[in-house]
């Protein structure tokens, strides 16, 4: 197993560079302060309680030896540091902008010819890129290892991340700024494709999710779905009550909402859930729940919320 | 304490305060523009430093004293600079 | 000029059941229930924190809900920071040894000094009460989530508020004391390091906590009132929370290290048999650290969407701190040079800090480098990074001190072999749990996650084994504290210092004559290679 | 409760509570004064900081939004809290003057002085309950928007800070009568008086920032 995860950004190896600089430093002292003490506790062995010792209390000439040298490397450290950033946090003129939106737990994508993706970021190879961020609620933090890029997304205002693919394949994205229950679920997979496969998914004709599809049934593309577009990190299909409701026979089941009310959880029952999760008219909630599911809306296809609705049939 | 009379010295300084504290309203009045937050702290540092200096004495303490007084407004200090530098320097990056 | 029973009594001995404990006035004895105190919470985090790496053994579930986990990290951290750490060392053995060491009878505010024991204890519960719905925010109660949340952050924030009381008087007492009450001839120059080391933790408690103490006020106004300060619906601003709580919590962290660091300094001529090498770079740096270490809090921050430009300032002031620190480092290994090295087991708890608080520091610099911490922030390469410090640094001090002061405080002596033992288990669990975590980060894994990805099982499960070694090292030292063997004289290790020159253990009053002292604290070795 | 009891102890480092540990003061009453006083400054000194956090908070927001300062401070009654102003700085000579006269053992000056003090501290706290109510009942809540967050929280603990100084003081007031303080064993009376003082100082920046400069 590598020590350091793969490198697919033309900002990684910058990073990298700096992880093994300090390593070998660290290294270094880390021996020579071993060295020191294990040579010194060896030598310098008490022989008997009478053991005459130098009362040495300074030493110019060290003390200057270790002010000096750490202060050389600290800077060295510090530079690097700062010029690596500085180029990372220096957006490219006309790079591909994408928005993106984190909300509890989970990842929306809109790129600038309209699509949307959910969990699932498509960016192509070369090609820099900058993320325009912002969170629908608590802070949550963008995080993928293999460009090392990271940043906080906060409520009413946006932040960016800049980068450059630089190696096709699917890589995680990763939440890393704590923001609840279902905290280290809020995984999403970027994409990286060479740029004629990416003129392709974005005009829609091929590589796209929906197409991949194509020859699936139903049931089986919703239990993807349910995976990859986060309701995992809210509902279980084996019964275990979760943020949200199981899904485990839910369909046919009677439900109760918050106001008393109660309806059959039918079809359209649940594809009003998926688009509104508080219910109209009254803005109902099922008992025993908190308001905290976002809308799906604009996320899902009718097709898609079908192949939902066809996997949650199968959970008896 | 080292004032010859402390009574009139407190008197005098209470007078002073006063005054001070009129000033500060009456100029509230006028629109200096920027300059407004500036006048007003002015005008009160003045009067938090004849509190300080008489009142409690800080005149007659010794250096020590004098450090435990004054660095907490340079912590102070500190800690807007530092996070005012934060956000009023977020541009786009 | 006072009651002799005083001095003939031991302080163990001077007034006997609940109450001659829980109002006493007596430095030594709060020392002793502040020891007892941290030593509890101690054992309570670890439990939380043995639990969390049991649930590390496999991706997904293992023993734990999502939630039962995020709580236990939360508990953890803020028991061990808010309720063991920070006031830790400081106010075990800073009470216990302090007056002794300054030549005084006690600290110059011997009530307030209960009060604070009392306000700790007071703030430990409340903080403890939230446990009826746990809070799951992580110790640093970042905003609008700590907002937004349904469990008890008002009592634990509350908590944490009134636990700063008990930081500020305690600092104030402890500065107070150092500059009225040394005994005649103790100069500046003459003061042990601890006493330096804990003047300089003590301006940092009463200068840092009223910061986190008016956040946390403010967080539970926003709760509770609605103010809007931190909270981006109403216009606020969650970066701003995030620097007053660093504002305090990185001073918070030199809070923790200072007394262990003058512990070192305490151990190592000892056993040594010589003067420490670089006394006044020691002294000063301490200062120094103290001072500096305000301005370097944005470190925490550098991906929070801080600003670009107080980003590279943060980073600069870091690295400037880190130098003082770096410095103390070789003036402890120098002090053995030509010495006649005893490796006691105090001596080996204080030469494993070296080595491991060097490990930790060092990985500090990765983190303070601007471009390395983008990548490594808030991954389990901060985790390791922070715990080599705070146990490979703060923990294994305030184990070499209780090894060191153990005839002191008791007047007994223990096992030093079985303590040995206890340590060589202790010293590799400690490796075996936290080096894995280094590795883990570097790769991507991130930090309070309940749940992660296969590839990491086999590096979080060494870490979850090394567990398992560190308690059984741990339980076997607390045996071998528990069974004495043997009555100690005042000064089993022939030191020079004022606090071995009472009896052990030392009347309640400690001196009967205030001495004057003539000497440096750390008179050893012969002055023929004196330099100029 | 517990603030209460950690002032009072600062007051006087060896009186509270009857002594449970047969006690006698360890050190001579110079060191216990000018130490009672070293450790009032540093108390002073966490105090500031304290407020520190507010005022830090009103020169970003104030900086971030300066209309909605404008507007918020404008709202606010001058008239009430130029009264105030003039009631405390009044209070701090009041508690100046009792230090001094202290050290003149002149006893009957000091009650008096630390009565008026009480009374001021009492209609300060007055009329801010009637400034607060007015708000209140206008709809204007700490949430209303950032302005008033600050406007009641600075307030707010400042007034926490005047009930405190009160009892302090009353404390205080209520030992003159038991004689229990002379020309030599002031200490008590000059660290409350600082912790008073302290009180008008922060007042004194608080008054301009919230009421008059918008
Ligand atoms: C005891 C506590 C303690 C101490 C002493 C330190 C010391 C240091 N810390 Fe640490 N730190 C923490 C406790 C501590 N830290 C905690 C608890 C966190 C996480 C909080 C949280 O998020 O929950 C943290 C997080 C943390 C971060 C934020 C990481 C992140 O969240 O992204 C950073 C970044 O700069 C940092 C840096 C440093 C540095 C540079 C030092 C320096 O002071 C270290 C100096 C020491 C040395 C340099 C080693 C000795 C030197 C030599 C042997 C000589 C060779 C030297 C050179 C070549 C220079 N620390
Ligand atoms: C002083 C501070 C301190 C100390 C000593 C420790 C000690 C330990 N910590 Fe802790 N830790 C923190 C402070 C500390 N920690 C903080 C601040 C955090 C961040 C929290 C947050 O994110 O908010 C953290 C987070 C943290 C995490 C990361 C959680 C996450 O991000 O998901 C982990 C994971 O491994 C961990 C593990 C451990 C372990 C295994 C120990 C061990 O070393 C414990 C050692 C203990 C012993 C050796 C004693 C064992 C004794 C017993 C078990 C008693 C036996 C029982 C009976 C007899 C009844 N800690
Ligand atoms: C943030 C957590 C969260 C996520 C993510 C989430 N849900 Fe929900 N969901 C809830 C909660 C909470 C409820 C119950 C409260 C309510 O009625 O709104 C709920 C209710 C529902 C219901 C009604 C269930 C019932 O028991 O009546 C359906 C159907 C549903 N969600 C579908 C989905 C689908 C499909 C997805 C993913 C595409 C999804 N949810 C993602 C939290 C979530
Ligand atoms: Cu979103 Cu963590
Ligand atoms: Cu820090």
């Amino acid at each position: 197993m590598d020590w350091l995860p793969t490198s697919a950004s033309t900002f990684a190896p910058q990073v990298d560079m700096i992880l093994w600089m300090v390593t070998i430093i660290s290294v270094v002292s880390c021996i020579l302060v071993g060295f020191l003490l294990i040579y010194f506790v060896v030598k310098y062995k008490k022989k008997s309680d009478n053991d005459q010792t130098p009362a040495i209390t300074h030493d110019s000439f060290l003390e200057t030896l270790w002010t000096v040298i750490p202060t050389i490397l600290c800077i060295l450290i510090f530079i690097y540091g700062y010029v690596y950033y500085d180029k990372y946090t220096t957006p490219t003129k006309g790079a591909y902008e994408i928005n993106v939106t984190a909300q509890r737990w989970s990842w929306s994508f809109a790129y600038p010819n309209g699509k949307k993706t959910f969990n699932e970021l498509y960016v192509p190879l070369n090609k820099p890129i900058r993320l325009v961020m912002q969170s629908k609620d608590v802070l949550h933090s963008f995080f993928v290892p293999a460009f090392r890029v990271k940043q906080d997304v906060i409520g009413n205002r946006y932040t960016f991340i800049n980068f450059t693919p630089t190696k096709e394949g699917v890589f995680d994205i990763y939440c890393t700024e704590y923001c609840g229950v279902s905290h280290s679920d809020m995984l999403a997979k970027v994409h990286v494709v060479s740029e004629i496969e990416y003129a392709k998914w974005e005009s829609g004709e091929s590589a796209d999710v929906e197409n991949a599809y194509a020859d699936m049934a139903p049931d089986k593309i919703g239990e993807q779905l349910y995976t990859s577009k986060g309701c995992v990190a809210c509902h279980s299909i084996d019964g275990a009550n979760g943020v949200g409701p199981t899904w485990k026979a839910l369909f046919g089941k009677e439900r109760e909402f918050t106001d008393g009310s109660l309806e059959v959880a039918d079809e359209n029952y649940i594809k009003v859930s998926i688009l509104y999760p508080v219910k109209p008219p009254q803005g109902k909630v099922v008992k025993g729940y908190a308001p905290v599911m976002p809308s799906y809306q604009g996320l899902l296809s009718d097709s898609e919320i079908t192949a939902i609705i066809e996997y949650i049939k199968t959970l008896k | 304490m080292a004032s010859s009379n402390p009574y009139k010295t407190y008197l005098n300084i209470w007078l002073l305060l006063m005054f001070l504290t009129f000033i500060t309203v009456y100029v509230a009045q006028f629109d200096f523009g920027t300059l407004n937050v500036p006048i007003a702290l002015l005008v009160a540092s003045i009067k938090a430093g004849v509190v300080a200096l008489y009142f409690m004495h800080l005149k007659y303490e010794d250096s020590m004293t004098w450090i435990f007084a004054t660095y907490p407004l340079f912590l102070l200090f500190l800690l807007i600079a530092f996070s005012a530098t934060d956000i009023f320097t977020r541009v786009a990056n | 000029m006072s009651h002799s029973h005083s001095f003939d009594k031991h302080y163990l001995e001077d007034g006997k059941g609940f109450k001659s404990w829980f109002f006493t006035h007596d430095h030594k004895r709060l020392g002793v229930m502040y020891l007892w105190a941290i030593g509890i919470f101690f054992v309570l985090a670890a439990i939380a924190s043995f639990l969390i790496r049991f649930e590390h053994l496999s991706p997904g579930q293992t023993i734990v809900s999502a939630q039962t986990y995020n709580v236990l990290f939360t508990l953890h951290g803020a028991v061990m920071v808010f309720l063991f750490i920070v006031p830790g060392v400081a106010a075990s053995f800073g009470n216990f040894l302090i007056p002794l060491m300054i030549g005084a009878r006690d600290v110059i505010f011997p009530k307030l000094n209960l009060y604070s024991f009392w306000i700790y204890c007071a703030g430990s519960l409340i903080l403890l009460l939230s446990l009826a719905a746990p809070v799951d925010t992580g110790w640093t109660f970042y905003t609008p989530y700590s907002i937004d949340t349904g469990t008890n952050v008002i009592l634990v924030t509350f908590g944490v508020f009134v636990l700063g009381f008990s930081s500020i008087l305690t600092g104030i007492n402890f500065i107070v004391s150092m500059h009225k009450l040394r005994a005649p001839g103790l100069t500046w120059d003459r003061l042990p390091l601890f006493c330096w080391a804990a003047y300089a933790t003590s301006l940092l408690q009463v200068l840092a906590t009223p910061v986190v103490g008016i956040t946390l006020l403010l967080l539970i106004g926003e709760r509770y009132f609605g103010l809007g300060f931190f909270d981006p619906a109403k216009g606020g601003d969650p970066v701003l929370f995030q620097h007053f709580f660093w504002f305090y919590s990185h001073p918070a962290v030199y809070i923790m290290i200072l007394p262990a660091m003058g512990i070192i300094s305490e151990v190592i001529p000892v056993f040594s048999r010589k003067p420490i090498f670089g006394y006044k770079a020691i002294a000063y740096s301490s200062l120094a650290i103290a001072l500096i270490s305000f301005l370097v809090w944005g470190h925490h921050m550098f991906t929070s969407g801080q600003s670009k430009l107080i980003n590279i300032i943060f980073s600069v002031i870091t690295f400037a701190v880190a130098v003082p620190t770096a410095i103390k480092v070789f003036n402890w290994l120098w002090t053995m040079y030509k010495g006649s090295v005893e490796l006691s087991t105090a001596m080996l708890y204080s030469l494993a800090f070296i080595f491991l608080f060097t490990i930790g520091g060092l990985t500090g610099l990765f983190l303070g480098a601007l471009a390395a911490d983008i990548h490594l922030h808030d991954t389990y390469f901060v985790v390791a990074h922070m715990h080599y410090v705070m146990i490979g640094g703060t923990v294994f001090g305030l184990f070499s001190a209780i090894h060191f002061w153990y005839p002191k405080m008791w007047g007994k002596m223990f096992d030093e072999f079985k303590a040995k033992i206890a340590f060589t288990l202790i010293f590799i669990g400690f490796n075996v749990v936290f080096f894995p975590q280094f590795i883990l980060g570097t790769q991507g894994m991130p930090r309070r996650y309940f749940n992660y990805a296969p590839e990491f099982e086999s590096l979080h499960q060494l870490s979850t084994y090394g567990t398992w070694i560190l308690g059984v090292g741990f339980i076997l030292m607390l045996y071998t504290l528990f069974k004495p063997v043997g009555v100690a004289d005042s000064n089993p290790y022939r030191s020079v210092s004022l606090e071995w020159s009472m009896p052990s253990p030392p009347p309640t009053l400690n001196f009967e004559e205030i001495p004057t002292v003539t000497t440096s604290t750390y008179d050893y070795g012969t002055k023929v290679e004196q330099e100029a | 409760m517990q603030i209460m009891k950690f002032i009072k102890s600062l007051a006087y480092p060896s009186e509270m509570l009857p002594p449970i540990v047969e006690e006698e003061s360890h050190f001579d009453p110079e060191t216990e004064h000018s130490a009672a006083k070293l450790g009032m400054w540093l108390f002073l000194a966490t105090e500031l900081l304290l407020f520190g956090g507010l005022f830090a908070a009103y020169a970003i927001f104030r900086a971030k939004y300066p209309t909605m300062f404008a507007e918020g401070s404008a709202s606010l009654d001058v008239v009430l809290g130029t009264v105030n102003t003039v009631i405390l700085i009044f209070s701090s000579w009041t508690v100046a003057v009792a230090v001094s006269a202290i050290q003149e053992n002149k006893i009957k000056l000091v009650q008096v002085m630390l009565w008026i003090t009480i009374i001021c501290a009492a209609i300060f706290g007055i009329n801010k309950y009637f400034e607060y109510s007015y708000k209140l009942s206008n709809g204007i809540t700490p949430g209303t928007d950032i302005f008033y967050s600050i406007y009641f929280a600075a307030t707010g603990v400042h007034m926490l800070h005047v009930f405190i100084g009160m009892a302090v003081l009353g404390v205080i007031l209520k030992k003159t009568y038991e004689g229990r303080y002379s020309k030599e064993n002031f200490t008590a009376i000059e660290i409350g008086g600082l912790y008073w003082h302290l009180v008008d100082l922060i007042w004194i920046y608080l008054f301009p920032l919230l009421y008059l400069v918008g």
